[in-house]
């Protein structure tokens, strides 16, 4: 059998802990931080075992620096070092049962029990704002990213983005080794080096260096460059973000002269106004948002009441397809909309303009809600708009409330600004030294400034990356930058909690991080870790019990109260004279919904993610309205029974510059305007991101870095793109109750004709698992399913096996809509169902597929022939079919990239090639959790199980228990009045149910919607 | 059935007469019985019906052997099922009960024929004393015509009434074509 | 011997003329059995030959790329996780029922043109058997394990799922071939041994002497021989329509649209015997011009044939017909939604090719000039064959590629592989029905002689229940 | 001539049938008596150091904990670190040749690589300290590796061995004191004993028959 499934549990899941990693510390230092057992070296611990065993196989297997892309040589440390976790080395062997091998440590680590996982917490930034997380690790592997309940910007829940950093630490495709003009050189001859130049510039006092680097945050950081600005006064830093929020600050400075950064308190809010503001999905404190959001909407016996939510957006956002009520206008649009609610709200003038009835409800709704309103504007407004709604927000008395400002938790200077000047810099030849940290500005800097040309003026650049690309092919040296989770640090989060980041892993490819690089060149020779550990101390962490209170941050992951304190401001009204709306067609940018600015191009988690709305993967589209693709004789039938993928390709063009790409139909999206996401077409990507998508940046210029005059021409031209969802009607089949919160509680849902079946039913006594969604919560961020991916070592397939229509997602969010002028959304997360009457179960001809005791729904794959009965019997389509051995590297079919095994979840089976597989509940979380209840004696205790969806939730949308517990939250959801489970007419009597989805329209705006 | 010894030093094993049409064979068998003969056989290309009779062989145990099979064939289907899924290793399959009979029926059905069709294909066989290659009356001479357009009866020396000189006499009596010896 | 060998179409004098009248046993015996024996084959066979191998190759490939790289060489996906596997499985054991409907039911009914043509058809049922026995195997994700769908006693202490139609399917199809293997070496018996008396090369008369197992034509082996083989045809009749109505049970057992229904059964019989005569046409055709078999197989055989054709072909087009009422009268959405997509959906052209095919064409047979013209039969059988094929690709894709829910569905598009297998097979079955016609006699030469003797006598020996 | 054969071939004729007939049910019964053979029961391997379980584990008495130190809470057993055998044999046996190996390797910092004895088969999840936790003996499955003088497995873990155990866990319980007692002896009514554990630990056979106990 195992012939044919050679990707088996032993060789794969149960995989290896060691990595390969440099002799990095000496025996004697490491036994004396075992002595102060301080808890945040941990993760060295068993690396103290094994180093010298790895030191030894390096040494006599390959000479340090020479192996360009070290696959192979991780495969055989693999091989060798296996069963430091009492593992199998996986010897897979085509004799009936091969002799395998068992390798025990040299000497054990110490509180390291091999078989349990242990989670440490941490903090991933993302544009520089921190989320805390929680990371589980088996035997020194980081396997999955959890959020961290103790951190603010968590409350538990993650988002995609960040579930799927975990990928990035083991891509192969990460650099692995410091090069000079692209060739191998030691550490020692860069150190020599770039210590020689600096030198020199002492005598300038430091005037050729510049540094530049996107948003950071961290005080370590900040620190390090104090102490080189010490050293050259005459240094300077300057900032780029693809994804900056210039308009922010700036109008943060037009409000209150200073750059502030806001804080909402949604939870706060009875009424919320976006305009142009995706607060749900994107920017600092994202997640945490929803989450306030959603508690306010959450629709129970006890609560039933919600928030209300307008959204005037210039594209089709997350926020957007929440809104009660929406509004979509041309980007530039937008600014005479918030001047208009600006004097409605001041004067009570009524919004004379095309959009006066919609102006005025908003209005009256707002000041209706003095102090328990918000309004929100998105970082691509200009600052007049910041300005404006920090005016509104001024009057509706909503500061202290629901508004809070704070300092910058980044530095608020310009990016534009900012890489402006350094371009210039550049050109005039007065760079001597320049180094670029982390960031990618090659590729995505303002296409006019020509910055890949300006990089080459400088006399000797150095980039610390985590890939080499773009950017690393301009600059003398690159250097393999360490991640997140493989280097200490620290960063804050959007309110400015501060959280320590300690690695889990030593870098597995020689990574460097940004503290140590710039130690480096201050000659500190000290330890990342005592570097952070230091700036705590002399921040006055804990004051006299630093180390107790250290250790104790370190577990928690969140610095005490470090949270920045509100600022008192007075606002001063917005004078200037608001610019005028342009009358053509305009292209909206946007940071890409998975891959965002191109930093996570080579993650196959993400680009396999199906985009919100879109459901497209793998590509990035130029979305427009039905009504402007008509106009531009754009024909694809959003109501075909079955719409492919097959787009027409359009050249965009922007100031004179051309791009091409498909085209898409977004219901919803404004006329007149295409969106175009940031972060494709990049060529130095890796194996995965190379060549997806068209890049955008090469349209963005200095002037409108965020929306653009433009047009848009058909070639004729038509390329596929890998939709995962070809039909957007619902056809009447009930599969989301849409009601109006006024409706809550009619018409009680009676479970009276449900006795349907001849045969008598199973009792199900003991634990009885169910599901609850509450499609009123999904926002469609996909979050669960890259939990879920993350969780069950789920593969992904690739563009070409998505077009066949042969994802493996176990929870996917349907995405349906009424209309296609002004549709109304709805997001569907469906998992599988765990049926009682499961249909797959009877047609399965080797029972590989059949019901325990607790009513899951059990696939097992090692009995499974890959007949795909179930999945055709199937009405809710949740199962997924190995059609190939998809757990090769995706995209590439021909080889096998072993250090991606590491990350595998040692307790879920990899399945091989023709093999069914589908959601479980998790179950390999409700064994571990009965294996303890049951040791302890006791039954297991409501949500002590949490499914991987179920956690990472930002909204908190899902529910799972114990059904059989009445005082389980699940229990209470499936008591609902709304209640209902999919297609129940089918008798298949799901396990999984739905609350229907409220909205919560202003009775003044009904027919408007 | 007749049985041979499978010893071999040719001798006289009978005659073999042959007829063109299986009414004159039919006409011959019955004069053979009326003088007493008893051992005899008739080899024909086709089945003739009423000569079984006529020859006093007829033999109705096909028939049981089928009935009785199929029976025990379905049973054994429909029992197999039942201990696989009620008693052996019983699971929640969609929510059916262990013994969901009417699912059963289907196999039952098929185990039942295919045994009453391998019972009759063996028991025909069985009965025939089949295979058996190796005959004596394949050496007698012209023989192969009684597959193909001859209608032979054929007496056997074991007969108790044989005697060479007067069955010859007897039989070219019938009206045969042609009489012949067997030895073997 | 005389070597006769007269090949004339039998006049159409009113009354059927099932043999022509210049034939005796010899003459028999050495027209059929020298095909075997003497007669060297016509060129036509060595085509035949050639275009079987090359298929026969090509499904060698196939098969061979499937094992390495897995089924996802084929079409199928998520949610039409059937595609050309099981439609051309249900199309071959189709063809596969006229074989034994012709041998044993019309045996049974005392039919008596059915004698010159049932070993060819029996014998197109084992190689038809076999093409569809090929693709429940291939189309599994594990072809290496597909042993664990029979009860067998293991370690592991598994068994099969015996709800499962697919289970049902095993033995089924294992039993129908195995009947359908009997039945077709019964009736050959006699006829080995008629060859193995008239061969000449030693090799010859051992391998016939072999198989034959030393039959000698005794008349109390005829007795028991006769009612083995009645038997074993009204064991056969039952069997026909059971394992087609669990070939549809495939199907009816599901709860997708499209599928459960209660017509299935009795419309899947007709069905295939529908498509086994066509395919019984689409052979014999030829064959008897190869070979001058025109005074055996008879014009009044290919009509026969061909009205049986006709009165399957009524039902098969009711059964459609059904379906669309049911789908109205039902009321149900998914049902209603399923046949609107298949008459409008992206797959209406196949769906109204289908009941051109099987509904329209099909009327032509009423006249009787078209059923006894040689080019319309064949071109009918064709077409037949080709309805019944599209009958089962509506069935498998339309239902499941838009069923309930609508974010999943998605078309299915065979890929060359697919293609390539199907081919294959129909080489496969080529080459084997064009060596058994050279190794074996095509048409029962015992049963001919006895139809002969009945014919020239009247019948005297009919038993009574055959004239009522 | 019809007489292809001689006289000796009807009995070969019918002999071919019998023995065609018996080879079918050969096959399946020898798939399930080989399976011990295949799984190597009774079969020593060789080691990197002759260990011998007789040795330290009956003739010394050393508790299997101190060695497989994760069996009480770990699904791995665990197999003891060099730096484990040397806290003795840095004192005792330290010139013994057939302790070579194990210097070697704790010097060296090379580990040592033991042939696998006891494994379940893939896509088994196994978790030794539940079963420990509800009173499975280490003897149950792996024998009595105190007799052992090189280390063997005495049972093929096929599925219906460990199903035999799931099915009827009372035939095999003991009171958890008595798990790690090599010289324990079942009591006459161990049924009853085993019926009275099982409702102790809330056994539940229904549940222990589920797959998802053991594949997922």
């Amino acid at each position: 059998m195992e012939k044919g499934n050679k990707v088996n549990p032993a060789d794969e899941t149960r995989g290896p802990s060691k990595m390969p990693e440099p002799r990095r510390v000496t025996i004697s230092e490491l036994r004396d931080r075992l002595k102060n057992g301080d808890p945040g070296v941990w993760r060295s611990l068993e690396e103290i075992a094994d180093d010298e065993e790895v030191k030894a196989f390096l040494d006599q297997e390959f000479p340090r620096h020479t192996a360009p892309w070290m696959g192979e040589m991780d495969r055989r440390q693999f091989l060798r070092l296996a069963g430091a976790s009492l593992a199998l080395a996986g010897l897979a062997g085509c004799r009936i049962r091969p002799i395998k091998e068992i390798v025990p440590y040299v000497k054990a680590p110490e509180n390291l029990v091999p078989g349990i996982p242990k989670f440490y917490a941490t903090a991933l930034t993302l544009g520089g704002y921190a989320t805390g997380v929680l990371v589980e690790s088996h035997e020194g592997r980081p396997t999955k990213v959890e959020g961290n309940p103790e951190h603010p910007a968590s409350l538990g829940s993650t988002n995609a983005l960040t579930q799927a950093m975990i990928l990035e630490l083991y891509d192969p495709d990460r650099s692995q080794a410091l090069t000079r003009d692209g060739r191998y050189v030691t550490p020692a001859t860069f150190e020599s080096d770039v210590k020689a130049r600096l030198r020199r510039q002492i005598a300038t006092g430091g005037d050729g260096i510049r540094f530049l680097s996107p948003s950071g945050s961290s005080p370590t950081v900040e620190r390090l460059f104090a102490r080189l600005q010490e050293r050259y006064p005459k240094l300077r830093r300057h900032y780029w973000d693809a994804v900056h929020r210039d308009s922010v600050y700036e109008g943060a400075r037009l409000s209150f002269g200073r750059p502030l950064e806001p804080v909402y308190r949604l939870d706060r809010a009875n009424v919320i106004v976006s305009l142009d503001g995706d607060f749900l999905f994107e920017g600092p404190g994202s997640v945490r948002y929803s989450r306030d959001f959603a508690d306010r909407r959450r629709v129970r016996k006890n609560s039933p009441a919600m928030n209300r939510l307008y959204v005037v957006e210039s594209t089709m956002s997350v926020t957007g397809g929440m809104a009660d009520h929406r509004l979509a206008l041309r980007p530039s649009e937008v600014e005479a909309f918030a001047a208009a609610l600006r004097s409605a709200i001041r004067d009570g003038a009524s919004g004379s303009d095309a959009h006066g009835a919609f102006l005025s409800a908003v209005a009256q709704d707002l000041i209706a809600n003095r102090g328990a309103s918000v309004v929100i504007a998105g970082e691509s407004q200009p600052a007049a708009v910041h300005a404006l709604v920090n005016e509104i927000n001024a009057l509706l008395g909503n500061y202290g409330s629901t508004v809070q400002w704070i300092e910058p938790v980044v530095n608020p200077e310009s990016r534009l600004e900012s890489i402006r000047e350094l371009t210039a810099d550049l050109q005039d030849g007065k760079v001597e030294m320049l180094f670029i940290l982390e960031g990618n500005p090659v590729y995505d800097a303002p296409v006019d400034l020509q910055f890949g040309e300006a990089v080459r003026r400088a006399g000797f650049s150095v980039r610390l990356g985590l890939y080499e690309d773009e950017t690393s092919a301009r600059c003398r040296y690159h250097i393999p930058m360490a991640h997140e989770l493989e280097s200490w640090g620290d960063s804050r989060a959007f309110d400015g909690t501060a959280s320590i980041q300690q690695p889990l892993i030593e870098p597995l490819y020689n990574g460097v991080s940004p503290i140590k690089l710039l130690a480096m060149l201050l000659g500190d020779e000290r330890s990342e870790r005592e570097i952070v550990k230091e700036t705590w101390q002399l921040a006055g962490l804990g004051g006299s019990a630093f180390d107790d209170v250290w250790s104790a941050t370190l577990s928690k992951g969140v610095v005490p109260n470090s949270a920045f304190v509100a600022e008192d401001v007075s606002v001063s009204p917005f004078t200037a004279a608001t610019s005028r709306a342009s009358s053509s067609l305009e292209v909206r940018f946007k940071p890409d919904p998975t891959v965002f600015d191109g930093r996570f191009s080579n993650s196959p988690w993400l680009q396999e993610l199906p985009k919100p709305f879109l459901q497209a993967t793998w590509d990035n589209v130029m979305m427009v309205s039905p009504r402007t693709a008509e106009r531009l004789g754009i024909e694809i039938d959003l109501s075909a029974v079955v719409v492919g993928g097959l787009a027409p390709v359009a050249e965009l063009t922007v100031g004179g510059r051309k791009v091409k790409g498909p085209v898409w139909i977004v219901p919803g999206h404004p006329d007149d305007t295409v969106t175009v996401t940031l972060g494709y077409g990049r060529e130095l990507a890796g194996r995965v991101g190379n060549g997806a998508g068209f890049n955008a940046c090469q349209i963005r210029a200095q002037e409108g870095s965020w929306f653009a005059p433009a047009s848009l021409a058909l070639t004729g031209e038509k390329a596929q793109i890998a939709l995962t969802q070809h039909h957007y009607s619902m056809e009447n089949r009930g599969i989301v109750h849409e009601m109006e919160i006024g409706e809550y509680g009619h018409e009680e849902h009676d479970a009276a004709h449900e006795e349907m079946s001849l045969y008598p039913d199973r009792e199900y006594d003991g634990n009885k698992w169910a599901m609850v969604i509450d499609t009123t919560l999904c926002t469609g961020c996909n979050a669960c399913v890259a939990a879920c991916v993350a969780e069950n070592n789920i593969a992904t397939v690739g563009k070409d096996q998505v077009i066949r229509s042969r994802e493996m997602h176990w929870i996917r969010i349907d995405r349906y809509f009424d209309d296609l002028d002004n549709p109304r959304y709805v997001h569907v997360p469906v998992p599988c169902m765990q049926c009682e009457n499961a249909p797959c179960e009877v047609v399965c001809p080797v029972a590989a597929t059949t019901h325990d005791g607790e009513g899951l729904n059990m696939m097992v794959y090692n009995r499974c022939v890959g007949t795909r009965y179930c999945s055709n019997n199937c009405p809710y389509k949740v199962r997924r079919f190995n059609f190939y051995k998809y757990t090769l590297y995706p995209g590439t079919w021909d080889e096998e990239t072993p250090v991606t095994k590491l990350l595998r979840n040692p307790n879920v089976t990899v399945r091989g090639r023709g093999v069914m597989e589908k959601c479980t509940y998790c179950v390999q979380r409700i064994s571990a959790a009965r294996r303890r209840a049951k040791k302890e004696g006791r039954p297991i205790r409501d949500g002590e199980v949490v499914t991987a969806c179920q956690a990472a939730c930002p909204t908190q949308a899902i529910v799972f228990g114990n059904w059989n517990d009445p005082n389980a939250r699940v229990t209470a959801e499936k008591t609902e009045p709304h209640h209902y489970v999919l297609m129940e007419e089918l008798n298949t009597r799901p396990r999984t149910g739905y609350l229907p989805r409220f909205r919560n329209p202003n009775p003044a705006l009904k027919e408007a919607r | 059935m007749a049985h041979y010894p499978t010893v071999i030093e040719p001798k006289l094993r009978g005659f073999t007469a042959h007829y063109s049409t299986p009414e004159e064979l039919i006409e011959a068998a019955k004069k053979a019985r009326e003088v007493g003969y008893s051992r005899l056989d008739a080899l024909t290309p086709y089945a003739v019906e009423g000569l079984v009779e006529v020859l006093g062989q007829r033999d109705d145990r096909v028939p049981k052997i089928v009935l009785t099979f199929g029976v025990l064939g379905a049973l054994g289907g429909f029992a197999l099922q039942t201990y696989v899924s009620v008693f052996d290793y019983p699971m929640n399959i969609g929510g059916r009960p262990n013994l969901s009979w009417p699912s059963f029926i289907p196999i039952t059905f098929e185990c039942g024929v295919l045994a009453a069709a391998l019972s009759a294909l063996i028991g025909m066989l069985m009965l025939n004393g089949l295979p058996r290659p190796h005959h004596p009356v394949f050496d007698a001479p012209e023989i192969e015509r009684a597959t193909d357009d001859r209608f032979v009866l054929f007496i056997e020396s074991e007969d108790p009434q044989f005697n060479a000189g007067e069955t010859r006499e007897f039989l070219k009596g019938t009206g045969a074509l042609s009489v012949q010896e067997v030895i073997s | 011997m005389s070597q006769v060998v007269h090949d004339q179409e039998v006049s159409d004098t009113g009354q059927e003329q099932l043999i022509s009248a210049e034939h005796s046993n010899a003459s028999l015996t050495s027209k059929i059995g020298d095909i075997v024996l003497k007669q060297p084959s016509p060129k036509q066979w060595f085509v035949a030959l050639g275009f079987g191998l090359i298929g026969l190759s090509g499904l060698l490939v196939s098969i061979a790329w499937l094992l390495y790289k897995g089924v996802g060489i084929w079409g199928v996906n998520i949610p039409v996780g059937w595609g050309f596997a099981i439609i051309n499985f249900v199309w071959w054991i189709g063809i596969g029922h006229a074989g034994t409907l012709i041998s044993a039911i019309l045996l049974l009914m005392r039919q008596r043109w059915r004698t010159s043509i049932n070993r060819l058809a029996e014998t197109m049922t084992l190689f038809a058997v076999m093409c569809a026995g090929m693709f429940p195997l291939l189309h599994l994700g594990r072809p290496w394990i597909f042993y664990w769908l029979f009860p067998y006693p293991n370690a592991l202490g598994l068994w099969p799922n015996f709800r499962s139609p697919l289970v049902w399917d095993v033995f089924a199809v294992s039993t129908y071939f195995t009947v359908s293997l009997v039945f077709w070496y019964v009736g050959l018996i006699p006829d080995l041994a008629s060859l193995r008396d008239r061969a000449k090369k030693r090799i010859v008369q051992v391998a016939m002497g072999f198989l034959a197992l030393g039959w000698r034509g005794s008349a109390s082996h005829w007795y028991r021989y006769e009612s083995a083989y009645l038997l074993l045809a009204g064991l056969s009749t039952p069997l026909v329509v059971s394992v087609h109505s669990i070939v549809s049970f495939d199907f009816a057992v599901s709860i997708i649209p499209g599928w459960h229904t209660t017509i299935f059964p009795p419309y899947f019989v007709a069905g295939a015997v529908y498509s086994g005569f066509a395919m019984v046409l689409t052979i014999v055709i030829p064959l008897r011009s190869w070979y001058k078999l025109r005074d055996l197989i008879t014009i009044d055989h290919l009509d026969w044939m061909a009205r049986i054709t006709l009165v399957t072909g009524l039902i098969v087009f009711y059964g459609y017909l059904t379906e669309i009422f049911y789908a109205w009268y039902s009321g149900n959405v998914f049902e209603s939604f399923m046949m609107a997509n298949r008459m409008a959906g992206p797959y209406s052209p196949l769906y109204w090719s289908l009941i051109f095919c099987n509904g329209i064409a099909p009327q032509i047979l009423w006249w009787r000039a078209a059923r006894r013209n040689i080019i319309v039969l064949f071109a009918m059988s064709l077409i037949v064959n080709i309805g019944m094929w599209l009958e089962r690709f509506i069935i498998v894709v339309t239902s499941l590629h838009a069923d309930f829910m609508p974010s999943s569905w998605d078309m299915y598009t065979p890929t060359f592989w697919d293609i390539l297998t199907y081919v294959g097979t129909i080489g496969f079955f080529l080459t084997g029905m064009v060596l058994f016609v050279r190794l074996l006699p095509a048409i029962p030469i015992a049963e001919m002689k006895h139809l002969l003797h009945q014919k020239m006598h009247g019948h005297s020996h009919e038993p009574e229940e055959a004239k009522a | 001539m019809p007489q292809v054969f001689n006289a000796k071939s009807n009995v070969l004729a019918r002999a071919t049938f019998l023995v065609a007939g018996l080879l079918l049910v050969v096959i399946i019964l020898a798939g399930m008596y080989m399976t011990p053979y295949t799984h190597r029961t009774g079969i020593a391997l060789d080691q990197p150091a002759p260990f011998s379980h007789k040795h330290h584990a009956k003739e010394l008495g050393i508790d299997c904990r101190y060695c497989h130190t994760g069996v009480e809470e770990a699904p791995y057993a665990g197999i003891p670190a060099t730096e484990v055998c040397m806290t003795c044999h840095s004192q005792i046996w330290t010139n013994s040749p057939l302790l070579l190996p194990v210097q070697e390797s704790y010097l060296k910092k090379i580990p040592l690589r033991w042939n696998k004895v006891n494994k379940v088969p893939d896509f088994v999840y196994f978790d030794h300290s539940i079963h420990i936790d509800r009173g499975v003996s280490c003897f149950t499955c792996h024998g009595n590796v105190t007799e052992m003088n090189l280390t063997f497995k005495t049972n093929a873990f096929e599925m219906l061995y460990c199903l035999d155990c799931h099915r009827n866990p009372e035939e095999f319980l003991r009171p958890t004191d008595q798990v790690f007692n090599a010289k324990y002896e079942a009591p006459p009514n161990q049924n009853d004993l085993g019926r009275r554990l099982m409702e102790q630990h809330a056994i539940d056979t229904k549940q222990l028959e589920n797959c998802w106990v053991c594949h997922r």
